[in-house]
């Protein structure tokens, strides 16, 4: 261990140090409403950017801990992405929290902590770090979603997360044991090395398939997805916010990691699974959503559609490994490229419109049904603006940073079909399309309720809530970056184009 | 003797584990089930490590205790604000989210 | 030149526009004096007809052509605005504008105090306006939007008094059922214009002149060559505008507008149309003997049935639509031989005396108080003098009385039908005789049951009864004159005259051609005489039914009251249409289209398949029990399968 | 005697964590847990797992397993709710038909596998030092993710139970 | 040049979101400043393209948008993107000055979106990148969208999320072939390094398809065409947007959306699929040829006269297909023109009914009758534009269906038949829309005190009479500038075929 290795944590270290901070301030005085608790937290977190930015330039995909994480472009896109999303959630969760009189000082240090897991996690290399990273969030979010334990949604919530997470991470362990047996390494490079060229045992495809479980349960893939309405709809909205965003984030990154291995062998057993489970997941959450009465709980429903079409790009992942070096890469990087701004438009959307939806959520709960939402214009101009884009680019309509999204993933399948020559990846794309437009009958109904339906008498009276400068400052950025994205990623100057560039040149200075 | 005796041994613990998911409904033997997977998995590793003579299975049986201490501390905490709830630790009757 | 000739449509065009604006601004209140109405509305027609007389001087044996401007672009060739003036054109000039004036001067004095005053001239100018720029157009095209135009006049005068909504029905129908002849007319002109690559009626005369085998070859239907074919289709247009069988019902419907309308356009121009049409691409008919053969037994046909017709009818507006049917039958005939100049003259010699009838019955309806039952009418000589007279005369012209106009016209077409070399000319010939005879007899029973006998009107009415103003008796006696004298334009050979018209009018649709006797003198003159005996038989028939002894006609009725009610419904060919194609394309599109296959087939199965997912949506929701224990039960299964989809 | 100590050890142990999860009284579940876990500890001694062997005992059945009984204790359960009902035969089905295909599936698998025929370790194998090189090593960084998860693990508790917050 | 105008609406957009939305009168004069000013900036274009000149595609303008993705900023005009784009310049201050009576509430919103519509129909006409003519061919439905859900009548949810799934229901599957071409263009790059890896039109109307390709791109894109046309059996969507849609949206959508799908088989589906094409021509025709007479059928059953207008576009925008796939020149140039003519007079129609509405606050036939008398001038107007889309010649209505027609009928007769069979039909229901909302007597009370149009509305109907007549008789200058263009579809669709 030397100073390049603890350069390369930075970006967890500020987080971690900003986390501790606030926990050493909470002595016999309740921290909750120290305005210091949110700024320490935004700080370790833009601290946490900064370091990825510094990090940014030099970055060579060097491995970091003997191994135990890399620091790549990859990895620390999902970083940033990750910093931000929690860095909105904590902004738009100060107030939701003050409102409710929960502003504890710990759920800070929580959401601090599980992004500290989740950054962890996308820049992984190794079992262990990619378990312990998992870990990290899930037990973080366990508690968070169980924040308001004296309502019982919240306390039912977290105690259903905790359960089926627990078995997940069975799954998962007990996976790993089988891949470690299988290769007699724990770390990805490793195996990757070993199974160069040949056939994977049945040991390790029983390992992955149990890994797969695991890990497809945190991006509640079909079948391991029913926990999720269920945890979202009862956690708190702001927390549901970030679990959508950052969990998907995290998860994909280590499915990302952890596949790609595979991948090399180009396993067709491996990609028909990943086939059905993305063609499953996109249908069973789209329809589902479709019956649903709650908007909480309708983009429950349709954040697993989402990671069906997530999933769709990793089907057609075409990995590569260097075998010199154990580095894995991507030889078809529109998949990953895809994958990467997917996540960040996604994350970006589903933050802002969950921070709306905390905002109309009634102190005591509820509020958050689609009538609820009736006419609402007429009293929230902007919000019910905002929530609009949000929902159009979570629909992948153009102008929206979701319609990228969508267009790179698809894009993946087709390119893959054309490189490939495998028509199921064309098929898989088309699926995905239908699918889209399914999605897009439960999206609408949102715009429909805030702009055609009229207020009901009954609310023409109420007060709403004032709008903090944190939450107003939130949505606006979500808003204007969600249009700002739709224009593609080449207008920003940092994007996934020069981050997989930085993969690239990272390959080729490591040959 | 065979380290396959030892894996399967390692496999029916954590079936037994997940076994114990599937029919009780007491949160309390829930935890301990999910214990018991974790055991399985652990004794995977370490048979493994034996196996590939090389102790990093050893490393990660000594982080899966880690790991199962928290999980136990953090669920047991869960339990404890459901039971302040409902005075219940059923699990069939947390049913107030579906849908 | 090519001013004068773009001057005649667009001097109606100005007025139409003009008097289309003074009547939006009336109904804004503003005062418009009726007499510059009638002075912008008569000026029109009369500069036009005089510089159709200037034309008519100038263009002697030529044919000159006036070029406006490129019009539509078709396949490679532009389709111009081109107006072309021979023979034929300028008597249809003349008499479309010379006719037209007349009736305008008339209208001024029928129309006074009518609230649509300033509207009606402005329709009026405007159907001139397009009628003549049906009868200059160069190619068939700019014809069609003559075509078109008229058919639309039509249409806002037939409806002119809206209010009434059966009038306005009236309207509706003469257009729709004329848009169904258009549909072939316009099926017409893309067949030529596929074999012959323009439109052009003079290009296209030269065109079957360099290869007629173009259009003699099949066209894929039935073995119909194409010039039978594209002869037929434009047949069919013909057929609507100029109220042939099959599309004749809507010209009796048409008798809904005001009487100069019926004398202007549904009698001496628009429906001449058609005529004037088939006579124009002679050439192409000449091509197709089939096509002669079905256009000369039409017209004998629609000859001979409206005649039939026209004889039960009390209406007496009724009466005289059916004539013009029957007399545009004639017209067909003649046409169909392949003899258009002696069409022609017939359309000349009927748009005097029609018009002058019109235009008589008008002034008795006005007299009348719009009262158009002839069975209420009678002993209306007195009152009427002028009337009266003018319409005697054009009664016997059409008659087929010598030597007034329609003696000579008629006699020439019968001849020509009877001396045909395509083989039906006696069963032509007996069918004009007959519809000769039904001429005769209702021409007959129509004056004598306005004119004769005593006033059989309601006190009020009779007390009421007047002759019409100088502006209407000045017209009914001018064309009571032309309806009188014109005949003498055309005295044929035999009678030892020089058929001037129709040698100068061949000059343009049959040039150089040698008129081929078949028959001698002797022959023609004798078919001459027997139609003399027809007319003054079917006259004296209605003398006896209506003078001497007003109960025959029921007696008679009383006797054959099957046949009479067939004839009088007109044959029921309204009803048929009604029944065979109207109903059931209203069921269809209403029970069958719109309610089953766009409601029931498409939107529901889509709203169905849109419910569909909302069922599976909650059945999938409804999977979702809470239950954590399913939950993970789901989970060991999906990993089961994830293994088991791995392993194979 | 290897054999007889591998199949007495794995015996208590599976018949362990058949009694856990079937004993009605979960404090019945727990003391057969612990049984098990000591077993499980005992077998880790015979593949040369020394440290992580004395770990599960003193860790897993000592630390963790006390926490779990304690809060049994804590919760104070009502005798009717502590003791279950009979587990009804519907989901013994259910757990038999999911459970045992997986286990068919992955014993096979395992007993498929030609693995390398077991040969002595060095003395140091499983060794605290051997461990604990590794864990200050290699694993540096996840040892102090470790650390912060049992941190959050903390806090949690905290966040969850605390009476007052 | 043209991207100032394909802007300058969207510009607009952006100053009137910054008005005080309680200021009524600048937020309405502002939006007709804004249409008038790109109206009147777009007429220098119909000047600075010249037809037959050195490249069909002139006025060009492009930047980088995306590179890594090959995408690119890229417009320029045809003849026919020429008539198109004058054709929504021409319609948009009509339609803002048309909603000012209409549009009661909400008026900053919904100028807002017209104007956004504005741009994005432009830039669907405009592009030269196929991906920026995705992203404006779906964004136009947004605004839509909204303008039929918020201002439309009372079943207007449903019908605004009909409009919407199914336009998306097409278009969705044309973004995976669009996807598709493009990934097969790079992959061709790869090997030739001649070719670069781009969605610009020229260089993927070069891409080399086979034929099972070809159609199942053909079936993409066509779908999504055909919904927009729309055609039987994918039309029903229209009624009810039509119908629900208030009356600015409704001209919108006659007047230039339909007129996509048309433009989007000219500009894509036929050049660069020819082969799938000229396979699928007799099924295409088929069904526009049924359509036709359907929907004029259907028409004459309706008893709203919105709904009835909706049908009717129906029926014409299958002859604009079947004229396009006539794949003639006639046949093209028809379908250029019927839809340019069809976007004036259904266009008309929908302002005209609009304004009934407005007094009388129904669109049942039943409601009306006779009010001729008290509205002689709203009469006049009803009667020129119908005539206009009955295709009465000398209106702009009869150059269309004659050119399509010809073209038609040189492919085959029988469908010419059906379709003048179509137009008979037309003349049926449209006349008797009329006889029954304006002749007979006046039958009820309310009808009794209507007023006649008044200024405003006499002048927004000129312009469009105006261009109705001027296009009937002098088509020449429309059909020059389009000329070119239509013989290069002709002749590269006549040469892929091997002809």
């Amino acid at each position: 261990m030397d100073w390049t290795d603890i350069r390369g944590i930075a970006p967890l270290l500020w987080p971690l140090a900003a986390a501790l901070g606030i926990l050493a301030m909470a002595d016999k005085r309740r921290t909750g409403s120290k305005p210091m608790t949110p700024m320490l937290a935004i700080v370790g977190l833009l601290g946490s950017l900064f370091a990825i930015w510094r990090l940014w330039p030099e970055e060579e995909g060097t491995s970091l801990f003997r191994g135990a994480i890399v620091l790549d472009g990859f990895g620390l896109f999902l970083g940033i992405i990750v910093a931000v999303c929690s860095l909105a959630t904590i902004l738009l969760s100060i107030d939701y929290l003050k409102r409710r009189e929960k502003n504890l000082g710990e759920f800070y240090v929580l959401v601090l902590f599980a992004a500290i897991g989740m950054m962890l996690m996308g820049m992984s290399r190794n079992f262990v770090t990619i378990l312990f990273g998992l870990e990290v969030m899930s037990i973080s979010l366990y508690v968070l979603a169980g924040l308001f334990r004296e309502r019982s949604p919240s306390a039912e919530a977290s105690m259903k997360y905790f359960l089926t997470g627990s078995f997940a991470t069975g799954l998962l362990v007990f996976g790993m044991g089988m891949a470690y047996g299988a290769t007699g390494s724990l770390d990805l490079g490793g195996i990757g090395i070993q199974q160069a060229g040949g056939n994977p045992s049945p040991l390790l495809v029983l390992g992955l398939g149990f890994m797969l479980a695991g890990l497809a349960f945190k991006v509640a893939a079909v079948p391991f997805h029913m926990w999720l309405p269920d945890v979202y709809e009862g956690a708190p909205t702001t927390v549901t916010g970030f679990m959508a965003a950052g969990v998907k984030i995290a998860a994909f990154g280590a499915i990302i990691r952890v596949f790609a291995e595979v991948y090399q062998n180009d396993s067709e057993s491996l990609r028909s699974t990943l086939w059905w489970m993305s063609v499953g997941t996109m249908t069973i959450g789209n329809v589902a959503a479709l019956a649903q009465r709650s908007v909480k709980r309708m983009l429950a429903y349709s954040s697993i559609a989402h990671a069906g079409y997530l999933l769709l790009a990793i089907v057609v992942m075409q990995g590569r490994l260097d075998t010199a070096t154990g580095y894995l890469g991507f030889d078809s990087s529109q998949s990953v490229e895809g994958i990467l701004y997917y996540l960040l438009a996604y994350g970006i959307a589903t933050v802002g419109a969950f921070g709306i939806l905390a905002y109309l959520e009634r102190d005591a709960g509820g509020g958050l049904d689609f009538d609820d939402l009736a006419g609402l214009k007429g009293k929230q101009p902007l919000l019910a603006m905002a929530l609009t884009v949000f929902m159009l680019s979570l629909a992948g309509i153009p102008g929206t940073a979701g319609f990228i999204g969508k267009y790179g993933v698809f894009a993946a399948a087709v390119e893959a079909a054309q490189t490939t020559g495998d028509e199921s990846f064309m098929l898989l794309a088309v699926l995905g399309i239908l699918n889209s437009l399914v999605g897009l009958y439960y999206y609408l109904r949102v715009p429909i309720q805030l702009y055609a339906k009229d207020l009901p008498e009954a609310r023409e009276a109420e007060v709403m809530p004032a709008r903090p400068p944190a939450f107003r400052f939130v949505v606006a950025t979500s808003l204007i970056a969600t249009l700002w994205l739709g224009f593609g990623p080449d207008v920003m100057n940092f994007g996934v184009e020069p981050a997989m560039q930085l993969v690239k040149s990272a390959l080729e200075s490591l040959n | 003797m065979e380290t396959q005796a030892y894996l399967v041994v390692a496999t029916l613990i954590f079936l037994i584990g997940a076994t114990g998911f599937l029919v009780r409904r007491n949160i309390l033997v829930l935890f301990m089930s999910i214990e018991l997977m974790l055991n399985g998995a652990a004794m995977l590793f370490v048979t493994f490590a034996r196996q590939w003579q090389q102790m990093d299975g050893h490393v990660m049986v000594f982080f899966i205790i880690a790991l199962a201490a928290a999980e136990a501390a953090v669920g047991l905490s869960i339990l404890i604000a459901v039971f302040r709830l409902r005075h219940r630790v059923n699990v069939d009757e947390l049913t107030e989210l579906k849908g | 030149m090519e001013t004068v000739v773009f001057l005649i449509p667009l001097f109606l065009l100005l007025g139409s526009g003009a008097l289309g604006l003074l009547a939006l601004l009336k109904t804004r209140g503003v005062k418009v004096p009726d007499r510059l109405v009638s002075y912008i509305a008569i000026g029109g027609p009369v500069l036009a007809f005089l510089c159709s007389v200037s034309l008519f001087q100038k263009v002697g044996h030529d044919t000159f052509h006036a070029f406006g401007w490129n019009w539509i672009l078709a396949g490679d060739a532009w389709v111009p605005v081109q107006f072309t003036v021979d023979q034929l054109t300028c008597v249809m000039l003349l008499v479309v504008t010379g006719v037209g004036s007349l009736i305008h001067v008339y209208s001024t004095g029928y129309m006074k105090g009518d609230g649509g005053y300033v509207r009606f001239f402005s329709y009026l100018n405007l159907f001139m306006f397009f009628m003549l720029v049906l009868v200059l157009a160069d190619n068939m095209l700019l014809l069609f939007v003559g075509w078109e135009g008229v058919g639309l006049c039509s249409y806002l005068l037939i409806g002119f008094w809206w209010d009434d909504i059966e009038k306005a029905k009236a309207g509706m129908k003469a257009f729709i059922v004329n848009r169904i002849g258009d549909a072939g007319f316009v099926l017409g002109m893309l067949l030529i214009y596929r074999t012959a690559g323009t439109l052009s009626f003079h290009e296209l005369r030269a065109f079957v002149g360099e290869n007629p085998d173009a259009f003699l070859a099949g066209s894929g239907f039935f073995g119909v060559s194409l010039a039978t074919a594209s002869c037929l289709l434009l047949f069919l247009g013909a057929t609507g505008k100029s109220a042939q069988i099959p599309l004749f019902t809507w010209l009796p419907d048409a008798m809904a507008g005001p009487t100069p309308v019926s004398a202007l356009i549904h009698a001496a121009t628009m429906v001449t149309a058609g005529v004037y049409v088939v006579g124009r691409t002679n050439f192409l008919f000449a091509l197709s003997p089939t096509s002669m053969i079905i256009v000369s037994t039409i017209g004998a046909l629609t000859a001979f049935f409206a005649g039939t017709i026209a004889i039960t009818q009390n209406d007496i507006k009724k009466v005289l639509a059916y004539s013009t049917i029957s007399q545009l039958g004639y017209m067909f005939v003649a046409v169909g031989l392949g003899a258009v100049s002696v069409a022609v003259f017939h359309l000349v010699t009927h748009a005097f005396f029609k018009a002058c009838l019109f235009l008589g019955s008008g002034s008795v309806i006005h007299a009348m108080h719009h009262e158009q039952d002839m069975r209420r009418m009678g002993g209306l000589a007195k009152k009427m003098p002028i009337t009266c007279a003018t319409m005697t005369i054009s009664a016997l012209a059409m008659a087929g009385i010598p030597p007034l106009a329609g003696f000579f016209s008629k006699d020439e077409i019968l001849w020509k039908a009877f001396d045909n070399d395509l083989g039906h000319g006696t069963f032509l010939w007996m069918l004009g005789m007959g519809a000769a005879f039904c001429t005769a007899v209702y021409m007959g029973r129509l004056i004598l049951m306005t004119f004769a006998g005593s006033c059989r009107a309601d006190e009020h009415t009779k007390a009421h009864l007047h002759e019409s103003p100088r502006s209407m008796t000045g017209v009914l006696a001018v064309l009571a004159v032309g309806a009188a004298l014109i005949g003498f334009l055309n005295v044929p050979h035999f009678l030892g005259g020089h058929a001037a018209f129709s040698s100068f009018v061949d000059l343009a649709v049959n040039p150089g051609a040698h008129e081929a006797h078949h028959a001698g003198f002797a022959t023609e003159a004798a078919l001459a005489v027997m139609s003399i005996m027809v007319a003054v038989s079917g006259l004296f028939l209605a003398w006896r039914f209506y003078v001497k002894d007003p109960t025959l006609p029921g007696q008679f009725v009383e006797k054959h009251r099957e046949v009479y009610e067939i004839v009088n419904d007109k044959y029921r060919v309204d009803e048929f249409y009604d029944r065979s194609v109207t109903k059931p394309l209203v069921r269809l599109a209403d029970a069958t289209f719109f309610k089953l296959i766009d409601r029931r087939v498409i939107d529901d199965s889509l709203n169905r398949l849109a419910g569909v997912f909302r069922w599976l949506g909650a059945r999938l929701a409804s999977t979702q029990t809470g239950a954590a224990r399913t939950y993970v039960a789901v989970m060991i299964v999906g990993l089961l399968l994830v293994i088991l989809s791995l392993f194979t | 005697m290897e054999k007889t100590l591998f199949l007495i050890l794995s015996t208590v142990a599976v018949v362990g964590a058949l009694v856990t999860i079937t004993r009605k009284n979960p404090l019945g579940s727990a003391i057969a847990l612990i049984v098990t876990f000591v077993a499980l500890s005992g077998l880790y001694f015979t593949l040369d797992a020394a440290f992580v062997g004395a770990l599960q005992v003193l860790v897993y059945a000592g630390a963790i397993m006390v926490l779990v009984v304690f809060v049994i204790m804590l919760l104070n359960l009502p005798e009717g709710e502590l003791e279950e009902e009979r587990i009804p035969p519907r989901r013994w089905a259910l757990a038999f038909f999911s459970v045992v295909p997986l286990g068919f599936l992955c014993i096979a698998q395992i007993l498929s596998a030609t693995p390398p025929a077991k040969t002595p370790v060095a003395p140091s194998f499983g060794s605290v030092a051997g461990v604990g090189r590794l864990l200050f090593g290699d694993y540096l960084l996840q040892f102090e993710v470790v650390s912060l998860l049992l941190l959050v693990a903390i806090v949690g508790a905290i966040v969850m139970a605390k009476k007052k917050l | 040049m043209l991207s100032l105008v394909l802007f300058l609406p969207l510009f607009g957009a952006l100053m009137l979101l910054l008005v005080d939305k309680s200021n009524e009168k600048l937020i309405k004069y502002g939006a007709f400043a804004v249409t008038v000013a790109t109206f009147l900036m777009s007429i220098p274009l119909y000047g600075a393209y010249e037809a037959g000149g050195a490249s069909l595609f002139q006025l060009e303008e492009s930047a980088d948008w995306i590179p890594s993705l090959g995408i690119r900023y890229a417009v320029a005009i045809d003849g026919i993107s020429l008539l198109l784009v004058l054709l929504v310049n021409f319609l948009m201050p009509i339609v803002v000055v048309g909603s000012v009576k209409s549009i009661t509430r909400r008026y900053r919103d919904f100028y807002v979106l017209l104007l956004l519509l504005q741009s994005f129909m432009l830039g669907a006409f405009m592009a030269r990148d196929l991906f920026l003519f995705y992203m404006f061919w779906e964004l136009m439905v947004v605004p839509m969208y909204f303008i039929i859900g918020v201002w439309g009548g009372k079943p207007r949810i449903y019908a605004a999320m009909k409009f919407f799934i199914y336009t998306l229901a097409g278009s969705l599957p044309m973004l995976v072939a669009v996807i598709y071409l493009f990934m097969k263009l790079r992959h061709q790059a790869e090997l030739d390094p001649e070719l670069t890896a781009s969605y610009s039109l020229e260089a993927l109307s070069g891409l080399s398809l086979t034929l099972k390709e070809q159609w199942l791109c053909f079936l993409a894109f066509g779908l999504s065409f055909a919904i927009k046309v729309p055609m039987f059996p994918f039309h029903t969507w229209l009624p009810d947007a039509h119908t629900e849609a208030p009356t600015p949206g409704s001209v919108v959508l006659a007047g230039v959306l339909l007129k996509m799908g048309g433009y989007g088989f000219l500009r894509f589906a036929i050049p660069m699929f020819p082969n799938a094409v000229e396979q699928a021509v007799p099924v295409i025709y088929l069904l526009a040829v049924f359509g036709i007479v359907y929907a004029a059928l259907v028409a004459l059953v309706q008893t709203d006269v919105k709904r009835l207008v909706a049908y009717s576009s129906v029926s014409h925008m299958g002859l604009v297909v079947l004229g396009i796939f006539a794949l003639n020149i006639d046949g093209i140039r028809g379908g250029v023109y019927q839809m340019l003519a069809h976007g004036l007079t259904t266009g008309g129609l929908f302002l005209l009914v609009d304004m009934l509405y407005e007094r009388r606050h129904t669109r049942e036939f039943s409601e009306y009758g006779g009010i001729a008398k008290r509205m002689p001038i709203f009469a006049t107007f009803f009667i020129v534009i119908t005539l206009g889309s009955i295709g009465m010649p000398g209106l702009n209505g009869f150059v269309g269906e004659f050119l399509i027609f010809l073209g038609t009928f040189r492919v085959s007769p029988v469908a010419a038949i059906f379709a003048v069979s179509g137009v008979i039909l037309g003349a049926w229901y449209m006349l008797a829309t009329v006889r029954k909302i304006f002749f007979g007597e006046i039958t009820r009370d309310e009808n009794r005190n209507l007023r006649d149009i008044d200024g405003r509305e006499i002048a927004l109907l000129c312009p469009l009479v105006l261009m109705i007549v001027l296009m009937g008789v002098v088509p020449g200058p429309f059909i020059e500038k389009m000329e070119p263009s239509v013989r290069a579809i002709v002749e590269s669709y006549q040469s892929a075929i091997g002809n």
